[in-house]
């Protein structure tokens, strides 16, 4: 029992001591990264940081009507040969 | 007649178990959670049918047909059986089912063919459980899915917040250590149960399912309930623990403006953390590898087509699946156990003090830093992708209404993603291998 | 040049057989019938494609490995493989290939590696047939969807009208009791044949080929073909009937609007039928189960991508593959038999007595009930979904250009699934198990 | 054979009998449901019946020309990227 | 502490090979020639990043359980797996994975299961491998999806350029001669070798990596790298080779507007292909079969919702699992050899020639017919559609401002997708049986 | 090696000669095939050429905002529930 919770310990120890040093190790790799594609590399018109981390929640730039409309198109277009 | 009889012995009512009765309560229970109060219906929804499914009576949808065969075949069909197995069949079901599962694959395939020729089938459920959970493809390709979703500008803006990603992995050794502190209450879980708990922290539902059916898949219903139930709760559990751990003028620091991220960078991330994985952490390369796969689609830009495929047909489908699936495993003698409420606690347990842990990070950070860090986007640490973020960024609007911390929260956020399948591989590594 | 010969040799024309060529003529007229006659194209058109590929020469493209190393190899091979299954080669292919079908798993792996060995590997027809017809995944998933399309606001709103889903199943006993009755005309139908042919009454594509290929699968490609063509004869086979049955004042009966049914009360519908299924019919829970799960992710509303997908990319692609398999089974030693023609006059008579049956029920619900029903409606009870009802609906206007059936006929027309469902659920308990 | 036909007269007994108490019971447990819902659960605004049972078979809410536009960007949407 | 020995002895740093290091820079090449530099993106991206985690040490991602526990596991474990196969472990690992494919099928399972039981467990990327490419599922139903992109309206208009594309398939059997030559080079390729080496000139994805699937899985990495490279360099390729064998007026002939063509036609082209080659050249079924279902399904109009499916979920799904299990064989030891060399530069002559007799082939057809063709839509025969006939297009432009030959240039560039199709047809059935 | 190279030859001469002969016929065929359908199946308005052999690589015809609009919609449409 002891040395389950022994494992355990050790375990945590090493767990965060590796997801700490890889998250670090990577800290540097993306620093070094972006100042060397930034420096070598710079691009035109940098893209700005968009608005969400999922694609999927992307801003609603279209009214909702036309959303409304387009999904029934898209309905149609899909349901064109009835039921599959 | 004898066929009424038959008739009446082939009904659910006469053969339903309390178990299975209580089950299908709970899963309607899961359903309405899905349903009416929005808890990742994406998931709970298909696990609550697939667990509705696994507990009707004789369908055995969720069964081999040989675990079929001896629960619900003749006596003269378990008594060949046995005899294929070398058994006596007066030692009982549960004997002949553990030298079935002892037996070698060629003896195993002759019971097998048994069953088949008296007319059991591989269930349904037990089909998509094998060919998709067994393997852990399902859970990779959702992964892979879930990348092509992510946006890592927010982080490359400010990588420092990598480090609050790390921190809130503490939740999950904590819950580990738990679990393993809980055997002494009587409880019975393995250092390999613990680690499947403990994953529960992670806060990030594919990478828990990854885990757990490589460790203790026997634990699968109830770790995968939590885990989605919590994420869904996080709006609940997260806000107390910020606010307990953070002043008022902590929580009003504003942070300034993220820089622009340029196109190059976001290509070149997924490809820098891939070849990282490869060099130091190859038990991760699995969950990464699929991870950085999907996202390098994205970003690259030049196959719209198969990013728009993965995140839409191939990340629905296999999401269906997976949940049927999981829901497959919501057996009576599996869940309805003490242990299910201990991981239900812990996996509270692990939330909790992973948010906490983020967030102390933040604090310690902002010791050493000069450019502050608000210690609220600490809790998006636990991943659980984008409902934290969003959770810290309302919490921030309460302390100060022009403190949009939405994208700065976005950072640990993902950044917890990759912590948690960081620690993942070393529970494979360490406690599988 | 020996190598010119072998090339003539290596044609199809020097190997084809008069069976092949009539299936390959069968096969271009069900091309036809579903492209120039829209017959189901959905699923004709490759089932067409299948059966046309299945009876290309030497390709083997529906056969396993080892059929193919039996009817396409060598002396030497045919005498190895004899050999290892410990069969004298003299007594021919047939008496191997019961021999293969009769040998241990392990032997029948051994034998399946020669073949192997000797570049013989499984047809594509054969993979997908087997692993998503022998393990019924396909009409599943395929059932999934349907669900998924299905609305049962005008079945909520009268549910009375499941009565005449109930009463259209009486067409699948008829042509049972038939296909038995056959047997004295010289016919050949075993009880699990019969059971099969009767199923085509269910006009449901899915539960037909879900029930045949658990209890006649060698049946499959005509009941199959048989199935479909019927459900596009519809509105070709019941008016007639439904004429005979009924008289004009009966098909001028107007039916009052129907009233409007809750979101809450469509949500909670396929939930109801699931646990009753778990509760009373578990042989019917597959297929009933998976057709309330579809339903249920399109009603709550929560998971509306996973129902697109559902509806569209992944019941397309089961679609399509479902086509190509079962046209894998039209070979002409299954199809080219007296057996096929009974099939199909016992599919097409199930068809009749099914709308009959369902129009006569109508009636007599109406001697009870206060509010009347339509007889007309009654015939879509068989339900063949959607092609049913707007028959139902065509046929009221033509005896009452005021008399909109469609709303009232899509009750029974769904309830006709449910009913089949159920009818396969009691076929494959009593005569599969 | 005699007895299979017997076999065959049974079955089809069982199975109607089955296929019709099994309805009636959803009859009896639907008008339940519906009636206790719309008693304790009742909704603001009522959904009005669909006018068709399948989705796939929605009207067409979108003139054909918007449609067959719609459709084409769909179609460059998904074909952005060229052949598989 | 022995763990974090254990940690260190875990990293890939400490495991990795040169082949392996060499290997992952090829593929970030890849990925580098694909996203960049715009080479195929669609399958040179994901071969690239399965490479890529096909050679991260340790992580076994494209290894079996049995490799894996063979190369990674304990001496106690493999010499238990030496004992189940009869091996003396001295013998070295190579000698025991050699015995163990040797071995009965029954016998293999036992030493998975072993594998098993050590929890080394079947990489994602093998499983991808196996049940996709070593069953040919994958390039088939990509040829499926081709055919449905397919349209044959300008070959129809025009069928004698099918010549065209016949032609430019000798440089097939140039670069599989050329192969055989390379022996006395000190080279060693059997015929098998030689024969997936010269498809590379069919300059057709998926049907080089059917027919080296078949014949010679262990070039797959380096041929289908090959393939789409050069698929990807043709507007390099072709436009030198096209002015050498062309004069000025050549270039400059006109041809008149193609004749309109009827659906009908369209229509019934898949299925007289399809029937001819029943007849004909079964060992193409495989692949023309599906690639005619694909373009009847188009052409038909009827299943809209199929050919949608079939053109964009299906197949992308289908080319993201392609690509990784295709990159899964991109193994140092199989890709670092000077085989890999000689399959470039072969593949490079391969589509020189074969372009080269396309517009040889267009001046000899001149020399007999009244109406002329423009030798230059000769080179679009090596199919690699549609980028050879947007080749031939602009070459046409610069000889003459008003020459558009694409729609001519159509013609060939499908009927050279059938005509690599019949050449791997008989080469399967001359090289494989 | 001599017999290996000479059966290299011989399959060029077979396959190149199956190759040929193959697609001679389908010329064959395909002329018959049209002449038939276009002797006894003449079509009203015959479809011209469509101007690629790729529906998939088919002509824009919607402009490119449009475009954008629609890819909007479609996307809010499809992550209408967000993350898988
Ligand atoms: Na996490
Ligand atoms: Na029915
Ligand atoms: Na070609």
């Amino acid at each position: 029992m002891d040395t389950l919770l022994q494992q355990g310990l050790e375990l945590m120890l090493i767990g965060m001591g590796v997801v700490f040093s890889f998250l670090i190790v990577l800290v540097g790799c993306t620093n070094l990264m972006s100042w060397f594609v930034n420096r070598y590399f710079p691009e035109a018109v940098p893209v700005p940081v968009s608005t969400a981390a999922f694609t999927s929640a992307a801003p609603a730039a279209v009214d909702a009507t036309t959303l409304r409309v387009i999904e029934d198109a898209i309905r149609q277009h899909r349901a064109r040969s009835g039921r599959g | 007649m004898d066929k009424l009889e038959k008739l009446w012995f082939s009904t659910g009512l006469f053969h339903i178990e309390p178990g299975q009765a209580i089950m299908i309560a709970v899963c309607l229970c899961l359903l309405f959670l899905a349903i009416r109060k929005g808890f990742e219906p994406l998931l709970l929804l298909p696990i609550g049918v697939g667990g509705l499914l696994a507990n009707i009576p004789m369908a055995g949808m969720a069964e081999s047909a040989v675990s079929q065969a001896l629960h619900l075949g003749s006596p003269e069909l378990i008594a060949s059986i046995a005899n294929a197995l070398g058994v006596d069949p007066v030692e009982g079901i549960k004997a002949l089912y553990k030298a079935y599962h002892q037996a070698e694959p060629a003896l195993r395939m002759v019971v097998h063919e048994i069953a088949r020729d008296a007319n059991y089938s591989d269930g349904i459920l037990y089909l998509i459980y094998t060919v998709g959970l067994t393997t852990g493809v399902f859970p990779l390709l959702i992964f892979m899915g879930v990348g092509a979703m992510t946006d890592f500008g927010p982080l490359l803006a400010n990588p420092r917040t990598l480090l609050l990603g790390a921190a809130a992995q503490f939740g999950i050794f904590a819950a580990l250590l738990g679990a393993l502190a809980l055997n002494y209450l009587g409880l019975n879980f393995s250092l390999a149960d613990a680690a499947s708990i403990g994953i529960i922290g992670g806060a990030d539902g594919p990478t828990s399912i990854y885990v757990t059916t490589k460790l203790a898949p026997e634990l699968l219903g109830a770790i995968a309930v939590a885990a989605y139930s919590y994420m869904a709760l996080v709006p609940v559990i997260q806000p107390p623990i910020i606010r307990l751990l953070t002043s008022q003028k902590d929580r009003e620091i504003r942070m300034e403006q993220l820089r622009p991220v340029s196109k190059r960078e976001k290509i070149l991330f997924p490809i820098v953390l891939l070849v990282l994985v490869a060099l130091v952490l190859p038990d991760a390369a699995p969950l990464l590898g699929m991870f950085c796969f999907g996202n390098l689609m994205k970003e690259s830009g030049v196959v719209a087509r198969l990013t728009d495929t993965t995140t839409n047909a191939l990340i629905n489908i296999v999401t269906i699946m997976l949940g049927l699936a999981v829901g497959s495993k919501l057996s009576a003698e599996q869940f309805l156990v003490t242990e299910t409420l201990g991981i239900l606690v812990l996996g509270l347990g692990a939330f909790a003090i992973g948010t906490g842990s983020g967030v102390i990070m933040a604090k310690i950070m902002n010791r050493f830093s000069s450019m502050p860090i608000n210690p609220i986007i600490g809790a998006a640490g636990v991943s659980a992708v984008p409902m934290a973020a969003r959770v810290a960024n309302k919490v921030g609007l309460e302390a100060n209404p022009q403190n949009f911390l939405l994208m700065h929260a976005m950072g640990p956020n993902v950044a917890g993603v990759i912590g948690s399948a960081v620690a993942a591989g070393v529970l494979l590594n360490f406690v599988g291998g």
